[in-house]
């Protein structure tokens, strides 16, 4: 199934699923898991492409349906009563309680509607009233609150700030995106195999400053390796691969 | 006093204030029995049905304020500047009718429920006057608890949150059907 | 439309527009000649003068306006200027011992800490006079600092805000080796 060339919008993943279970005019409580899944992965690909906030509830749900998918595959778990439970139940009752404040919420914009028909007044005291001063009896006010009380509360409230503060993490520094330019570092790799006609892929490891960086060189190699371009030899288990160019033999 | 001397009270005081006036403070100001401004509401409501009033009287929760009456809306617009309406984005209103429904609720809660975080929609409807801090729930972590206010009532036009529209079984059965319909017209097809 | 109609959509305008309004202002909104408005006007007024009124109409020059009935003033200032109902809430407890102790402190601080926006609460505060303004801070927005005032000090029966019962860093220490060891712990298991 294409997907609209417009991709629309959606709340959540819930607002998304009830969508192609809409689209697809599928019964709720027997949600094909296959399609959905795919039909899902589709959008959130597509979403990824066009730059739009793909954000984690999004994948937290893709997990869910993929997770959902190996269940049904595997044999049916049986609960206490000697039923066989349905992977999808639990996503069916989310789904269920989400359409219906969903609906709620139609309701209601319809009951304010009918009720912005009718107007109120603002406050209008008579200057004589207004210039009336009354004043305010403290002792009732504070009642029975002391300093203590009110110190213990502010404690409360620090702690409460200090528990949101994650000891551990807050220790790491700052963690930052490293920006790695696929295509720069590919060419770089490929110069560098031009370059040195035999070389042993730790050293060149060796010069890569970064998990990612490391990851995208074994993957270019990998890639040179299918081309042809590269012969690998390794003697041991474990041992330093050594990289021969093929243009040099 | 008599039926009209006190309703006349409360016409004044609730025309003067503009906004809702809690019954116990009626009482109070007018020296009177909660009991007895029940029944000048009571006379006041009678009087505004009448074919000669552009006003009516609406019930909060515990207190009562004067609107005008929904017929008197295409006499107003011509001539008054329509009020300021919070205008409720659809996440907004679906924020809005699971607090309205499940109150007091906490963030938590509310994202569960929408499968993404809400704290955005929480704040604005607070923002907006609609939803307000109740307190605070027993639990690791003290979450606040969130509840509609009485200005939540007013522009939905209800009395109390027991007004609202019931949500139940009833509807998730009617959903069944639906589906079942669908999926039925999709094989017949 | 008869005179019952008009008087109650006339009502209904200078009900919700509070000002006065011109009668030829009426007129055009009603599409009527401005003679029947004064009809109506004279309607509205007989219906006020009655005993279960408690607003009346006054007429200027060419605009007429409602207000309400001298009589009533005494009522109204019972419940304008009643305290209002005196109660410190959770939520203003927590705002005001944030201020007591963090002042000089603008409301966006106050929001920081409670991880909530607390505007509500700090102008409840300050018409209860427990909490003042002291100044605007010098940064963008130039935001208003916010303290406690004399009367807070009096009402809870301290000279001045030094004598506040002590939270010391020794305090925050503790706190913050609670958590740690909390963690470790998780991490023996």
């Amino acid at each position: 199934m294409s997907l609209e060339v417009k991709l629309q919008v959606f709340e959540g993943p819930l607002d998304l699923l009830m969508h192609l279970i809409d689209k697809n005019q599928i019964d709720i409580y027997d949600i094909p898991i296959v399609t959905i899944t795919e039909q899902y992965m589709a959008y959130i690909n597509a979403m990824q492409k066009e730059d739009m906030d793909v954000t984690s509830e999004f994948l937290v749900m893709a997990a869910t349906l993929i997770d959902i998918k190996c269940k049904m595959l595997l044999p049916k778990e049986v609960n206490e009563d000697g039923e066989e439970e349905d992977p999808r139940a639990e996503l069916v009752e989310k789904l269920l309680e989400y359409k219906m404040y969903k609906y709620m919420a139609y309701e209601l914009k319809d009951m304010q509607m009918d009720a912005d028909m009718q107007w109120f007044r603002a406050k209008d005291l008579p200057q004589e009233v207004k210039d009336y001063e009354m004043p305010i009896d403290f002792s009732d006010l504070i009642g029975d609150t002391t300093l203590t009380k009110l110190n213990s509360i502010f404690q409360e409230l620090l702690k409460r700030q200090e528990d949101k503060v994650d000891p551990i993490r807050s220790k790491f520094g700052n963690i930052e995106k490293e920006e790695i330019d696929m295509d720069a570092k590919t060419l770089y790799i490929k110069a560098y195999i031009r370059e040195h006609d035999r070389f042993s892929f730790r050293q060149l490891l060796e010069k890569q400053h970064s998990k990612t960086e490391i990851i995208v060189t074994f993957l270019v190699m990998l890639e040179e390796m299918k081309l042809g371009e590269i012969e690998i030899e390794q003697e041991t288990t474990f041992g330093d691969i050594i990289i021969t160019s093929r243009k040099a033999s | 006093m008599t039926r009209e001397e006190g309703a006349a009270i409360v016409e004044a005081i609730l025309f003067t204030m503009g906004d809702s006036v809690e019954i116990n403070a009626l009482a109070k100001a007018m020296e009177e029995e909660p009991k007895n401004i029940k029944e000048y509401i009571a006379y006041l409501k009678e009087k505004y049905e009448k074919e000669d009033s552009g006003i009516g009287i609406i019930e909060l929760d515990k207190a009562v304020q004067l609107c005008t009456k929904k017929e008197m809306y295409e006499y107003l617009v011509k001539i008054a500047k329509a009020p300021k309406k919070a205008v409720l984005t659809d996440s907004l209103m679906e924020t809005l009718s699971i607090i309205a429904y499940k109150q007091p609720i906490t963030r938590l809660e509310v994202e569960k429920i929408r499968g993404v975080n809400s704290d955005h929609a929480v704040n604005r409807l607070v923002e907006f006057g609609l939803v307000q801090e109740l307190g605070r729930l027993d639990a690791p972590g003290r979450p606040l608890l969130f509840g509609t206010t009485e200005e939540f009532l007013r522009s939905f036009g209800v009395r109390s949150i027991e007004e609202l529209p019931a949500i139940g079984t009833v509807q998730v059965e009617e959903f069944k059907a639906q589906a079942e319909a669908e999926v039925n017209l999709k094989l017949d097809i």
